[in-house]
């Protein structure tokens, strides 16, 4: 299915939040993860369903001033 | 302004022994983030939040900042104060603490921040319960409106971000801390010890360094010196030196020595 | 110029930890000046030497400095290098050692020095085995003439004395350090830790701070605040800071919160 | 930023050989202001608008002013946009052309300019025809919202009004010089001609000068001072001169004058 | 000082109308120093001298300088007062007059003047009958001594020569101006038209332009940018301006508009 | 009949614009005049009537920077 | 007999140095003595002669910067 | 014979000065000469005798500030 990931569209088959985020091997360490707007806890991610076309941001804390 | 006789900077419910604001933006590794905060005792430190691209190392930056130090999430990145109002409410939200400094900047090129939408985003923030510090251009007109909104301080820089000149806007700035009924933090382009003196000398409650920190060639020493200076100058301010004079006053008798 | 790697600044024999040095000069009451040295950590004060009058309280201001701080006599109130010659003989005779801070004034409207009487003095006393300091108007040719003719360091004026107007003579001193080949002390006129701090960053080897600690409401804060500066700025001319900038460079990623 | 080679300043649709802006306040006499605007060649000055009192004398300051100098009445009193809008009405009513210079100030203690209520008037007297000169706090980011707005110039001030201090601003006036699409006036804070010089030197359009020539002890004479400091500093510009340097070089041969 | 009611220079028997004083270094080619001569009406003009080598055209630059402006050859190249004297001897011998810009320099670096052996060549040239013009640093107690060794004027330095960095040494220019007793022109490191009314403003007798000038890329444009400069700096300081203040004050009427 | 000048109750007897002017004793040469916040020609003042409650504003212009 | 203190010519009756220094009601602590020039020791006082037209210099250090 | 200009030993023959600037091929309008040190005014160069070891300078005026 199509779903919207950080501003680009993808296809992916995974069911979860979860899911998602260990598909674009991505460190969960540091990862905020938002669907459609709304902030998921991590704790949360593996229960939370992602359908076509939901909106996910997946974001981190960097350096700055 | 401080109450003078214990001299504490208090902001939201949180007390700061330290009037040194650091920010961990443009260090060579990450691994000079603890130590700097060692060496330079800062207790408020300011991080930005960004979307992640695969590529990143995926380690957490907030893994560097002991616990006993106060998180100040930026809204960098932000250029109309609904942005700003966004960043602030996520990072709250991911467990950041309810501190935020606004940034907001329209401005590509100097990078000089947008009063306005700086002033919007403070008055929505301050009324969900964050404790907001206004990033801005130094303007008595705007610093006092920060303050109706609720502001908890106000952010006016010194010189353009990342340029090191230091307080530029020094008469501006002194007009604020002049008239403020909050605390008054110079932020950016404090580039020299002597510059963060210089701002507490005429009054500043506190500064924020980063970019100086960040890029000497030892961060460490660096963000101690800081402290030093900082510290320097909130004496200077509170033994309230004399002023400047326009005729010269001998600091030995003026009698020639074997005259009278 | 000091040697880096062990960062002590040695004039004549003797090894300095603090790059502060003070004055006895101005202040309210003498029993100031124990616990200001103790708190600014200062090992060189300076002292001037005056005919006595009966109705002078007779107490010896000596009594005052502790023995591990080094005394530098001044010879304040020659107006000819021979009555400064003769103030420095005297006051080595009476057991102050052999330092001597040479001050020969003509000026008696703004007590600037007068150059050409300090160095026909430096060079008689030099040869007696005094550690010469002269006091001096920031003059690159001097400064080498007092070089070649064995001064111990030079000591070029910030502002008037007494102004604390700061470095008002900022770009002569900045040539007399790039070129000295003996320490570089900035004396006179230095109001503001802010001040002392940024000497430092330019790569004085010590400052000189009489006034602005011995007139200020609490002179052994000051006397802190000095020494906190004069550290910081050292601090950061060995972390060798960035320079200032033309334009301004972000602390935090330049990428829109939610744009590539 | 105006044309070169043929150089005049054009406003609306008037253009203008002199770029020195004079104003009518603080005159010891009203009869100093036909010659001053004679001495000066001023083609441009400000008036204001207020409420008679039987008490005053009832001559009329618009008698003093040539037909041949364009008028540009101020807002000044005005504390919102909508009082600024009434004002520049009634001044348009009044037959005093369409030229209006926006003053809205809140902060009664240094006189300095709203912004955010200056950019709401100007949208609106800009779509009314008038030709608007907004007088602000110098923020590169307001400055282009004004140019949105329809603003035929923006009017930055040096320094707070009356002060005489001149380009304290400067870093930021010249920032907005960088980027403007129209015109850039410094407005208020000239108080030498050393200052308006400067101002043209970096590109400033035109000066703005009252406080400074009304109340020097000969208005004629310093108006002309004014006037050539203007022309000076527009010379300097197009002349292309060159930069500040670190470095001395000799304007004569370095070769000693017997040697090789 | 010079004396008000009747403003000209005076210097030995010559009246000076002009009070920009140019030189002849650092032109691209020789022909613009005739026409640079007339559009900034300057009545004095430095030259040099040199052994020649045959590989030089040997035109004579003197043909460039109408027999209206008086000629002020410069010691440059001298590095001790005897050599100095010497080149003054020849220039006379030579048939310039007898008027001399005494310039010895020992430091290669910063090309800063040595002032005791420019005070040894003043006694002697002055008592030869020179009317003797010393470059200098700016000092007041050597200054003090050149008047009494018989200089027509003295010429302290605003910063080092070719920099265009303006009156870096304005405090120390201001006390020598404040108790000369002869004539200050303001000598090297001028670079804008706005630095040389700033010089004039405080009250100096003259400045001395030639880099500023010889390089800019229209130095006839630039001539006259200076002329215009030094005669509205000469105006400012005979109108008596107000000065600097701390406060602001209005320059239209404080009343609201529509309130009392 | 009362009528508010320049921000303050007054009481007059003037039924034209011109009237309340000179009643004013104001020289005419210099001066503005608003009526219920819209400007009236000074040529149009003698025929200018005011009626009871009427809003009158008397400017002028003066020296300003 | 005359002597010159500190640049005043007095009247003194004292032999000694220590004698004269008493006279003159000074404390020694933080005394300096020069006679004719040269310094003398305080240990040196008491032995120290002065005579008609000597020239004494009586010194403190006093606060200086 | 040797003589010394512009502080180079040099071989010639000319017998007077003006015989010497010619040889140096320099325009003599804008010359300046010293024979041992003391200036020869130019019309007095064709007369001036120049000998074995002579010191001669040979100036001229240029741009200076």
């Amino acid at each position: 299915m199509q779903i919207n990931l950080n501003g680009k569209n993808i296809e992916s088959g995974c069911k979860t939040l979860m899911g998602l985020v260990s598909e674009q091997g991505l460190d969960t360490k540091a990862l905020i993860a938002e669907l459609n707007f709304e902030l998921i806890k991590q704790t949360a991610w593996k229960d939370t369903l992602i359908k076509e076309g939901d909106t996910v941001e997946l974001l981190s804390f960097v350096g700055g001033g | 302004m401080i109450e003078k006789q214990k001299d504490a900077l208090v902001l939201g419910d949180t007390e700061f022994k330290s009037r040194l604001f650091t920010g961990t933006g443009k260090f060579a590794s990450r691994d000079f983030i603890t130590p700097m905060l060692e060496a330079s005792q800062s207790q408020m430190i300011t991080v930005a939040l960004r979307r992640v691209d695969s590529s990143e190392k995926g380690d957490n930056i907030l893994d560097y900042i002991p616990k006993s130090v106060t998180l100040l999430p930026n809204t960098s990145g932000a250029r109309t104060a609904q942005e700003a109002v966004r960043i602030a409410r996520i990072a709250r939200e991911a467990g950041c603490g309810n501190f935020i400094k606004i940034e907001v900047i329209t401005d590509m090129q100097y990078l000089l921040p947008h009063n306005h939408e700086t002033l919007l985003a403070t008055e929505i923030l301050a009324k969900e319960g964050f404790v907001v510090l206004p990033y801005m251009m130094p303007d008595i007109t705007v610093a006092k409106q920060l303050y109706d909104a609720g502001a908890a301080a106000v952010m006016p820089l010194g010189s353009p971000i990342g340029t090191n000149r230091g307080l530029e806007m020094k008469p501006m700035i002194k007009m604020i801390i002049e008239t403020s009924k909050i605390p008054v933090v110079v932020d950016a382009g404090i580039g020299r010890p002597s510059q963060a003196a210089e701002a507490m000398e005429m009054g500043a409650d506190a500064v924020l360094v980063n970019t100086a920190i960040a890029t000497s060639k030892d961060p460490i020493l660096a963000g101690k010196a800081f402290a030093y200076a900082v510290k320097a100058g909130r004496m200077a301010y509170l033994s309230s030196m004399a002023d400047e004079k326009n005729k010269a006053s001998a600091s030995s008798p003026l009698t020639g020595f074997l005259r009278k």
